[in-house]
């Protein structure tokens, strides 16, 4: 019998899937499970005019913005929540150097949504008498053919490539997601039926045993997964629900770098560019760090698998 | 302690519980730090349980927009973000973990819910985008979020302003995120809103209302201790005649009552020390 | 503390929300767990004119008209699977007496999906050249208003009254739904979303208590809906999973008397017109016969609520 | 047993197991009835699974549409409906338990799946909604079902016909209720139809394959002792010129290896005896 293909995948590969100029959607919501080692590793290759189409971001957009990687963001919030305003896609945006391309959030959901199903535009009723469409010339009046009513055309979200981070798959691309969830794991799915190129960093990999065990879980079969990454702690410093927590320090940290350009280089050349790949940011931020972070597991490991970095050594 | 004067928490807490009416289904999200935190979160929380446990026994809270009837009286600190971990663990009657999910807010499931935004303007307009030109903005916000569609799906919307300024009173906001009376109701339905909008805004100096046939905010109540003049100097808009507004309601000893005893005994919703 | 208001309701005051004409949706799918006990009741009561609009229909729809209670089906299928044609149905179709439009199956799905949504219409790309669209003067072609592409709009589902059965539900009328579930029970949760008035009939009528214990299995919370009906056996002959398996005699004597109309008015009068009630036709079919149909429990029941119709003995 | 000449459901399972290509999503039904089901899900399942033990591991089976990779072999009797709850049990590596789910049907994600008909049509139109007029139908059946996706939104489909006569193969279908080739492919374009559309046919009798710029069905291959006169006669419309139409080819003694030990070793599939 041949043998089935591993899409397991090196973080360095994977992200240059992600061209100059294309355009992306990030999985996780606001400040929670961004797969933010694969953000970093794009920033460390310098990737530039991305165009970020997305539902609600946070230190996603922000991290991208202040490494001058975006030329256009189209969401319904970027922010940091508790944390603030997102002050690097504040000063570009101010500047004149960002684009951004406001939505209303649930529309934002329909958009991928209209995507996972080929649609070519997405019917909205609701749009009249909001700026949302002064500044949006992507959207277009129609009436609707059956009542007359007055609806608009609201443009897909169209993502090239897609990126999540969750907590188990396997070699082949089979990616679980608890029963422990919320809506941003919700949308993460979303996203991944929205694209034909879907990029997924996980905690662990396992046995194709445990997808089988778990198959009621398995949102993202292997056959929609274009190459999965095993990136322990790769949503750092977002909270992985189920798994562990936010770093609140390191948000401090990263929030207090970003008050000028600056600051922020200052941040970047300390967990990005001058730093080898996801490993040594790891133990750049730390062990004694991340272990009191973790919370209950969704997916107790098997205790042969944990990731330990300073026994494994080679970078994932 | 039960005896004291009521808070201007309390107060608002009251005023909105008693326009909540039976058999609802109320929207509230959550929000970060003191004022933003008190007038997004904690008062409206407070007046749907304090509805609840008068006279409508049948709302439904919907907190976060995903957690359905929590039971509040488990809550130990007032959670600060939406999709923390923490509310998970709640109990409650459902939980929507998916969207499209358990309540239509295109059907108009959603009987009221509540907004904020840096600038309010004269009809009612949110918003919460940028302060200046579009393209060059002076600030930056965070955008839109959920304003548009609680703005136009939900049956009515409650406005909650933590800070009664010129600068969020204004004549015209400089991004209209969120659709209030422009034209008055009859200006809505030409724009496609066939219901919904604002129906109250509760700030620290007054409640307002609105003329729905013309579309502007009137000044409901003035709250005790607070001068028409000042009032006036507080608002970026014309408030037209003062005259017969009356004086907010101070709650009843009975309101007072359950919402210290039963609503609220640990001060956390509003922020009342115990 | 003001009393909470309690939906539970009689079968018979349930029904009768029903009126002559309705255009109503039925909770099920082809010849699985169709709420039963609440159609005979219908038929009981002479319900003339009705629409049924749906997905993939059954012995739902055989039996409303094999009992002449139907003007007009909307589907995707009417038959009865592993037994056959739909014999009730397609005599009616066959005479005149009965109006079928035929709808593509997940379009079917798309059509309710668009109700829960109050879009006017549903675009679909995929009708060219089918007589779908000969014979449907309620869709209409037009063009994406971004891409000029051709495209249908075809009309919502728009039930008036929607009726599905489910394992548990309490008397405010959170209904559970559990998480070993099928695609025929996900439907059930579309229905129940796209419609001003849902009656949910029930197994078993549970305390709050469990309802919040199991809060993430909740899909039709209570302010959706309309009343809750206590009806054990409620979707016999038809399978309930997780609860209980198709009653394969009762199938057979239904469709062989389906053969002809004479034929099926025995059956009518057998199991409905003669019978009082649904408690009547449980003691008709036996717990002999209903016993053995049991399956392991989606949500284990305590002893105390197990039903028991002869030591209850009131009728739900 | 193993050197035994191949049957007429060998010959087909491995005819289309050929077509297969690695890393395909295959889509499969399950039906009831000897013949009927012999088509429509076992011939179908077990080329799917040869496929994958020869030369297309990374293929995909979707059961029913919604079970993922099952492990077949753990299935003791073919189930005959498509959600039955001991399928639930089946191990398998996904469960698409809500619509829309893990496939985006709509985007093309399914490579092929298999159809059939009561009638099926010179260009390769499928009708499984009346017999006759529409209005008045000698037979009504049970309607479209899943072939109008099935015939749009799949890349390719395999049309199993368990029955070969002039009644099921006519000219001109009485209702189209999937879209075959009006027009050949240019014709399914004007239609809206970008992608899909009936591949090959399988009967007991023969295989038919599409010229798809005329859009016409043609004879691909005669199973082996069917005369051409008897096809003729079996097919209510013009089967042009038959005089350089290949037999269809036998299993491989690997194939067939395979295919009797490991892919269906009771006969549950074939139907084989074993």
């Amino acid at each position: 019998m041949p043998e089935r293909t591993s899409k397991l995948c090196p973080l360095r590969d994977a992200a240059e899937l992600v061209k100059d100029g294309a355009r992306i959607a990030i999985g996780g919501f606001a400040i929670y499970q961004h797969p933010m080692a694969f953000l970093h590793e794009l920033v460390r290759q310098g990737r530039r005019d991305l165009t970020v189409v997305g539902v609600a971001n946070g230190n996603d957009v922000d991290l991208l913005a202040g490494a001058g990687c975006l030329k256009r963001v189209e969401s319904s919030y970027v922010g940091l929540e508790k944390y603030g305003l997102a002050r690097n896609f504040r000063r570009k945006v101010e500047n004149g150097e960002l684009e951004i391309v406001d939505y209303p959030e649930l529309l934002s959901w329909d958009r991928f949504r209209a995507s996972q199903e080929n649609m070519t535009f997405w019917p909205a009723s609701f749009l009249g008498g909001s700026d949302i469409l002064r500044y949006n010339p992507d959207i277009k009046e129609f009436p609707c053919p059956l009542t007359g009513r007055r609806l608009w055309a609201v443009p897909p979200a169209a993502p090239e490539v897609v990126v999540i981070h969750a907590i188990l798959g396997d070699t082949y691309g089979n990616v679980l997601v608890p029963s422990r969830r919320l809506l941003p794991q919700s949308l993460d799915i979303t996203l991944s039926r929205s694209c034909d190129t879907l990029i997924v960093t996980v905690e662990r990999i396992v046995d194709t045993d445990e997808i089988v065990r778990l198959a009621h879980l398995n949102e993202i079969p292997a056959f929609r997964t274009t190459c999965i990454v095993e990136v322990p702690w790769g949503a750092h410093p977002c909270p992985v629900l189920g798994h562990y927590r936010t770093d609140d320090a390191h948000f401090r940290e990263y929030t207090g770098s970003s008050h000028t350009d600056e600051g922020f280089q200052d941040y970047l050349e300390r967990y990005v560019y001058g730093i080898r790949d996801h490993a040594a940011y790891l133990e750049a931020v730390g062990m004694e760090t991340l272990t009191p972070l973790k919370t209950g597991d969704a997916f107790p490991a098997e205790p042969s698998r944990q990731y330990l970095p300073d026994k494994r050594g080679a970078a994932p | 302690m039960n005896n004291d004067k009521a808070s201007l928490s309390e107060m608002l807490i009251v005023a909105l519980a008693r326009t909540i009416r039976d058999g609802e289904v109320g929207f509230t999200g959550l929000a970060t730090g003191g004022a933003a935190a008190l007038y997004a979160a904690a008062i409206p929380l407070a007046a749907m349980q304090l509805a609840r446990l008068t006279h409508a026994p049948n709302l439904t809270i919907l907190l976060s927009g995903w957690c359905l009837n929590p039971q509040l009286e488990r809550i130990d600190i007032m959670p600060d973000s939406e999709f923390d971990e923490s509310l998970h663990d709640l109990p409650c009657e459902a939980q929507m973990l998916a969207y499209p999910g358990q309540y239509a807010h295109k059907r108009g499931d959603i009987d009221f819910g509540f907004s904020s935004g840096v600038q309010v303007d004269a009809v009612g307009n949110l918003n919460s985008v940028c302060i200046g030109d579009y393209r060059r903005p002076k600030v930056r916000l965070v955008g839109p979020i959920l304003q548009p569609e609680h703005m136009a799906f939900f049956q009515r919307e409650y406005i909650m302003a933590p800070h009664h300024d010129r600068r969020n009173f204004v004549e015209r906001v400089d991004y209209i995120s969120g659709v209030g009376y422009p034209g008055g109701v009859a200006g809505r339905k030409e724009l496609g809103l066939d219901w919904g909008g604002p129906e109250l805004v509760f700030t620290p100096k007054c409640i307002f209302g609105f003329d729905k046939e013309h579309g502007r905010m009137r000044v409901h109540t003035i709250h005790p201790g607070v001068s028409t003049e000042h009032l006036r100097e507080s608002t970026g808009f014309d408030l037209g005649d003062l005259a017969d507004v009356p004086e907010t309601p101070l709650p009843s000893p009975e309101e007072l009552e359950v919402l210290r005893r039963e609503v609220d005994p640990r001060g956390m919703l509003t922020g009342r020390r115990v």
